[in-house]
């Protein structure tokens, strides 16, 4: 059980709760904050599992790897925050909606549809129809892959989809 | 100045092989328990945290939280022997990630003082809820077992980089690293900074004034008059951005009086953001020029300009970037411009891509290293501002944006 | 210096994005310029592995484990010459699409007035104006990164060099979704944002894992030094996992239609015809190439079976939908389930080559094909004035060369014979036939009616008589560029001989003996043109045409 | 363990002792504004006396140099800082009365 | 003496976790902010302390860093996050 070891196990705690949370939580800053978290993880496990190396002196191409990694996370979290601040400015609202719902197509670029609440309620039920079915195909060759996948997907549909009846004007201001 | 000052106490044999200064062998055995404890501190903490951050559902303290977190990450960098990474992190995550989140939050939560803003419930049921975590669990624990059945020696490259180092024109092996053997990959990455910016200005199109707002502390006043005007979807389309001009009517001077005057014609502040900004001119410019030999580098050089920018803009000094459209551009794209002609250059000299030639190594990468951080700075100040460096004047404002 | 020509669909990309994004009024002549030159060079590259075999060129100078190798066989340049060829027709169709709707949004009839522009109404306008002219100008240098960042993951020999690849992939595409600025992108963009980041991180831990127990990060050396352990099989599966959500395969496909559906045309043509197969030229690349293994059958069986629901599952929605653009782009979820079948057909060494060949053929005539329906898509939504497929009865009076590239495409997606689509399906009918997993056949070939199903239920409102509201006219160049690039994919049925020549180089399987006594040149070759003088011919022509 | 030596240790040892004194302030101390003070003594007293400990086991007059000027951009930050925040907290109006600690 | 140099920094990691126990429970913003100023002032303690025991100089420019950046936390909190609204408090 040495150094890198201990720190590869609290990278992959770290990853496996970045991503249950991005999972689960609805609020997108939330998502946000657990994609970084899922990161840091996956750079800890990167330099701790090559901690490693014979000799005193560490290996330097996972830091120079890590060192890209968190430059790309940033550039993505930046993104990410720009896209949630203008999301909140156009619709009030800081949670994705239902992936189906909201469809009422752009005719033009710069058309900024109004996001009518009718609209959304009529394309919902496509997309709950195939998160039953996502889950319904349990695959068990893999060690379990389809299941990851599936969970993934089918929770990610329910996350939205209990938001989105949940969701009705709560935007960011009640609590 | 002190003799040996090391007492016998250290039971590690330090072979004295030649070893540069900054990686001395560790000199406490890895087996002595206080080394234990300090790393169990760590894991502990950075789980801990990590678990807090995302329960909670204050967003507020889920930011203050991961702020911690990042400094938690720089102490196991530096754990880990891995300065550099420490740096950066230190540099991005206190400097950068912060002001972002905070500055999202700012606009979110514009309706409510306390700036406290509620997470919302789980996702839903606790069935799903259940089913993820089990997954989750299960992933993590089947790669817990691999990463426990690692080999302990594993076969990394440091001998390939230490055998190369004399080529590389650099004595820090990750300097090498990133700007010479996989230069490439810094490049692409330069690129990834770009198309950021691009992504930012796209989506802050038609908002341009809209991302100004988030930039000083207006951000509260301007967007709290619209909460005011009833739920969102009735009020139409947002995408004019005439309110925006005005600044938001506050409730009346006179019922601030009582209350000191607000941040930003706060003396202590100016006082502090023109004391401090030269310092951190200074200190980026020693990151940068210690690349060559210690960590340091484009990357920490860059954060710190960039945090020294978000300081400028939050005080809303006078001295506050100014750039014309055209030069923010250009500022944004110089580290590429710069790696793409001397890798043209390299083509243009019968030799491999990026492939520079030795006694030229040393300087080529600190030219790049060096227009590479200002290019990095730039990019972090035009994502915090949503896509554009480019400031329409409130005042007229003098001084350059770096010295 | 030869080498050049392995460099040059990076570099040429790349430094015109840099151009392009600093270049105000420049930037449609840069973008054009080099869309017209990608092409030559993709061919060039092409005839230079065909003359000399793989390549393999050293960035930096540094041998493979300390720098990073670029390496080019067949399906390099093929998936190249792919990437190039639907860029060239994107490009000159946005050149019309941009023009288009700034000229539309001139009267600003689209911005509805509303109370809210308090302040000065001419700020307000130039604003939005501005805007509009920066959000068009803006596609550009965006394309541009896009096309080169796709032909350096293409080139890349390095397992780190493709996820910082992958990012650049996942960040052009989150700008070209927010080109369309209306509110179903902007959810539709932070979806797919922080899906294919998480994606990316997937990955990165499963190149962590293989680095720490090999040593190396160039997959080539990898693939010699790969023994089927515990770990490695972790590795695998997080490389697979994430690659699976980019690739939008069934499961994982949720965020597709949302963001395809919502992206301006140009922008959903390229990003379902080729920044999906980007994700899918990985797991490709790595599945045969660096860890095959007998026991990876299991997995493949898995994998091939996902993609049977994604078709038949895809076809279905597309049916349903009534909006032509979610039509188009759950047929693309359908069509990936298409590409995976491979993993469950190649596991027989037998039939392993037409397997591996078909899906490569398809990864090209498909790109083509979906490429042309969304851009004729694209076109009749603008000049019906609305998303519905209602909206488009009757657009085949006024509009006849559109409606005739989407039917053309459509016969591409269908597979019917002269097309590049039909070859592909052939190729994968003749793996599954001869390796007994009739499933998988009468999946393909039910795929195949679901196709018709939902290509016919938008030509079948075309074709109606009616009454309705004269359409819009559209301008020429997007009308005439879809049909190109749909004769394209049609003509890749007629040209099929040479690409699978080219295919044969650097190929993971041989192409068996029972193949060769087959005859492939009987039912692939129908013309005897030189295929890629052919394919540059019609390139050019697209290129020449506006 | 020269004297040296000693008197670095005993200067480390009080200034952890301030940094700890800090920790229980803050989570003692009833109320924003009292919470004020553990805050600057960890950062005045408790560091400073960890930089002299460490500073007399520096090696070289330039570390000795680096410390101070961390020690002293520590001084100034968390001088302005505390000066901020409870100015914001001023003017939010938190409660300035004893024991009154909830929004 | 690098040793006992490593039980003051557990020492101070110790009293990092305290702290900590503030932000998870302060009921106001301001209270969580100042705990995290706390944490980050503890934090260039440890790592000055971890310099000097490891034997890695480069941990001071770490430290150095982050005593540079501690205030912009800070400040964004008071111009971005708290700052007050007009409106009724």
């Amino acid at each position: 059980m040495t150094t890198g070891t201990l720190y590869a196990l609290c990278g992959l705690g770290l990853f496996g709760i970045g991503l249950g949370g991005i999972i689960l939580r609805t609020h997108l800053l939330h998502k946000i904050i657990a994609t970084n978290v899922i990161s840091s993880g996956v750079f800890l496990v990167l330099v701790a599992l090559a901690d490693r190396t014979r000799g005193g002196r560490p290996d330097p191409v996972p830091h120079a790897m890590v060192l890209t990694g968190i430059v790309v996370a940033i550039s993505a979290t930046a993104l990410a925050l720009g896209l949630l601040r203008r999301f909140y400015r156009e619709t009030g609202r800081c949670r994705l909606p239902e992936p189906g719902s909201l469809a009422p197509g752009s005719l033009a670029p710069g058309s900024l549809e109004r996001w009518s609440p009718e609209r959304r309620s009529e394309g919902g039920d496509a997309e709950k129809g195939n998160a039953e079915k996502g889950n319904g195909e349990k695959g068990n060759a893999e060690k379990g892959n389809a299941e990851k996948g599936n969970a993934e997907k089918g929770n990610a549909e329910k996350g939205n989809g209990g938001e989105a009846s949940g969701g009705k004007g709560d935007g960011c201001r009640t609590w | 100045m002190r003799g040996g000052r090391k007492t016998a106490d250290r039971t590690e044999n330090t072979d004295e092989g030649i070893r540069s200064k900054a990686y001395s062998h560790r000199e406490v055995s890895t087996m002595s328990p206080v080394l234990w404890i300090l790393d169990a501190l760590f894991c502990a903490s950075l789980l801990g945290l990590a678990w807090q951050t995302l329960r909670t559902r204050d967003l507020f303290k889920a930011i203050v939280l991961y702020i911690v977190f990042g400094l938690m990450m720089a102490m196991a960098w530096a754990r880990l022997d891995a300065p550099d990474v420490a740096l950066v992190e230190a540099a991005i995550g206190a400097g950068v990630t912060g002001v972002l989140l905070l500055s999202t939050l700012g606009t979110l939560s514009a309706a409510r003082g306390e700036g406290s803003q509620r997470g919302g419930a789980f996702a839903s049921a606790v069935p799903v809820a259940g089913l993820v975590t089990g997954l989750v669990g299960c992933l993590v624990g089947v790669l817990a077992v691999a990463v426990w059945q690692l080999p302990v020696e594993s076969p990394g490259l440091s001998a390939a980089v230490e055998a190369r180092q004399e080529e590389s024109g650099t004595s820090n092996p990750v300097t090498a690293v990133l700007l010479n053997f996989r230069a490439y990959d810094t490049l692409l990455e330069l690129t990834v900074l770009l198309l950021a910016v691009l992504g930012a200005e796209v989506l802050a199109g038609s908002e341009a004034a809209g991302s100004e707002a988030a930039e000083g502390g207006v951000a509260a006043q301007e967007t709290a008059p619209r909460q005011e005007t009833g739920p969102r979807q009735e009020t139409g389309p947002r995408q004019e951005t005439g309110p925006r001009q005005e600044t938001g009517t506050r409730q009346g001077p006179d019922a601030q009086q009582e209350r000191p005057p607000a941040a930003d014609r706060d003396p202590v502040l100016r006082g502090f953001v023109r004391l401090v900004a030269p310092a951190m001119i200074v200190v980026a410019g020693y990151v940068l020029w210690i690349g060559g030999e210690a960590p340091g580098g484009a990357f920490p050089s860059g954060a710190v300009l960039a945090a020294m920018s978000f300081l400028l803009m939050l005080a809303r000094a006078e001295e506050g970037p100014r750039l014309s459209r055209r030069g923010g551009r250009w500022i944004l794209v110089a580290g590429l411009i710069v790696f793409w002609g001397v890798g043209i250059a390299m083509l243009a000299a019968e030799r491999r891509f990026l492939e520079y030639p030795v006694p030229a190594a040393k300087g080529l990468v600190l030219l790049i290293e060096a227009v590479a951080a200002v290019s990095i700075a730039a990019t972090l100040v035009a994502l915090y501002r949503g896509g554009r460096l480019v400031r329409r004047p409130r005042r007229t404002v003098d001084s350059e944006f770096r010295s | 210096m030869p080498d050049l020509v392995i460099v040059a669909p990076i570099l040429v990309p790349l430094v015109a994005g840099v151009v392009a994004y600093v270049a105000g009024r420049l930037r449609r002549g840069v973008a054009i310029a080099v869309a017209v030159l990608q092409l030559p060079l993709a061919c060039g590259l092409a005839w230079e592995v065909l003359r000399r075999g793989p390549l393999h060129y050293e960035v930096g100078g540094w041998s493979a484990p300390l720098g990073i190798q670029l390496y080019a066989d067949g399906l390099t340049a093929l998936m190249i010459c792919m990437a190039s060829i639907v860029e060239l027709a994107v490009g000159v169709y946005a050149l019309g699409y941009f023009e288009w709707t700034e000229r539309e949004s001139q009267p600003s009839d689209h911005t509805p007035p509303g109370p809210s522009a308090t302040g000065p109404a001419a700020t307000g306008t130039t604003t939005s104006e501005s805007a509009k002219r920066s959000r068009g100008g803006s596609f550009w240098p965006l394309s541009l990164l896009l096309a080169g960042s796709l032909n350096g993951l293409f080139l890349s020999g390095d397992i780190f060099n493709l996820y910082i690849s992958l990012e650049l992939l996942t960040l052009a595409a989150v700008g070209l979704i927010g080109l369309a600025a209306s509110l179903d992108a902007l959810a539709a963009a932070l979806r797919y944002l922080l899906i294919a980041v998480v994606g990316s991180l997937f990955y990165l831990l499963g190149v962590s894992f293989l680095y720490s127990l090999y040593g190396t990060l160039d997959w080539q050396q990898l693939a010699m030094r790969f023994e089927f352990d515990f770990v490695s099989r972790c590795a695998i599966v997080l490389l697979v996992l994430g690659l699976l959500v980019k690739a939008a395969l069934f499961p994982l496909h949720f965020w597709l239609p949302a963001a395809h559906g919502s992206a301006p045309s140009p922008a959903s043509a390229l990003l379902s015809g080729l920044v999906l197969k980007a994700a899918f030229f990985v797991i490709l690349r790595l599945w045969f190439e660096v860890f095959p293994h007998p026991r990876l059958a299991l997995a493949g069986q898995l994998l091939g079976g996902l993609g049977a629901a994604a078709i038949l599952w895809g076809s279905l929605q597309a049916i349903r939908q009534r909006r032509l653009k979610l039509l188009v782009a759950y047929s693309s979820v359908a069509q990936i389930g298409y590409l995976f079948l491979v993993f469950a057909l190649a596991s027989d060494p037998a039939v392993a080559w037409n397997a591996w060949s078909g899906t490569a053929y398809f990864m090209l005539s498909h790109a083509c094909a979906k490429s042309a329906a969304f851009l004729a898509v694209g076109s009749l939504q603008l000049a019906a004035r609305g998303g519905e497929i209602e909206d488009v009865t009757g657009a085949a009076a006024d509009h006849p060369v559109t409606v005739y590239a989407f039917a053309l495409a459509g016969v591409g997606l269908m597979g019917l014979p002269p097309s590049g689509g039909f070859v592909a399906k052939w190729l994968l009918l003749r793996a599954a036939l001869e390796s007994h997993q009739v499933g998988l056949a009468i999946v393909m070939l039910a795929g195949g009616v679901l196709a018709v199903g939902y290509v016919f239920r938008v030509l079948g409102r075309a074709f109606a008589a009616t009454d309705g509201a004269p359409q819009r006219p559209i301008p020429r160049l997007m009308q005439w560029t879809p049909l190109v690039l749909a004769l394209v994919s049609v003509g890749l049925g007629l040209v099929a001989l040479q690409p699978l020549e080219l295919l044969r180089i650097g190929a993971p399987f041989a192409p068996s003996s029972s193949a060769q006594s087959a005859g492939l040149s009987e039912q692939a070759g129908l013309g005897e043109q030189a295929g890629l003088g052919e394919q540059a011919g019609l390139g050019e022509q697209a290129g020449a045409n506006p | 363990m020269t004297l040296l030596d000693g008197l670095s240790l005993l200067s480390i040892a009080s200034g952890c002792f301030f940094f700890v004194a800090g920790s229980v302030g803050m989570l003692r101390l009833p109320d924003a504004f009292t919470r004020l003070h553990a805050l600057t003594k960890a950062d005045s007293a408790g560091l400073g006396l960890l930089v002299l400990g460490l500073g007399l086991q520096a090696d070289s007059w330039w570390t000795v140099l680096r410390l101070l000027l961390i020690w002293l951009l520590v001084l100034l930050s968390s001088a302005t800082t505390c000066h901020l925040i409870a100015q914001s907290a001023l003017r939010r109006g938190a409660a300035l009365r004893r024991g009154d600690n909830d929004e | 003496m690098s040793l006992i140099l490593l039980w003051f920094a557990v020492l101070l990691v110790a009293s990092l976790l305290g702290g900590l126990v503030r932000i998870l429970i302060g009921p106001t913003a301001t209270d969580r902010m100042l705990a995290a100023q706390l944490l980050g002032t503890s934090g260039v303690g440890v790592l000055l302390l971890l310099a000097e025991a490891l034997e890695r100089p480069p941990l001071r420019d770490v430290a150095l860093v982050f005593s540079l950046l501690a205030a912009v936390g800070a400040i964004g909190f008071v111009r971005l996050a708290a700052d007050p609204v007009e409106g009724p408090p």
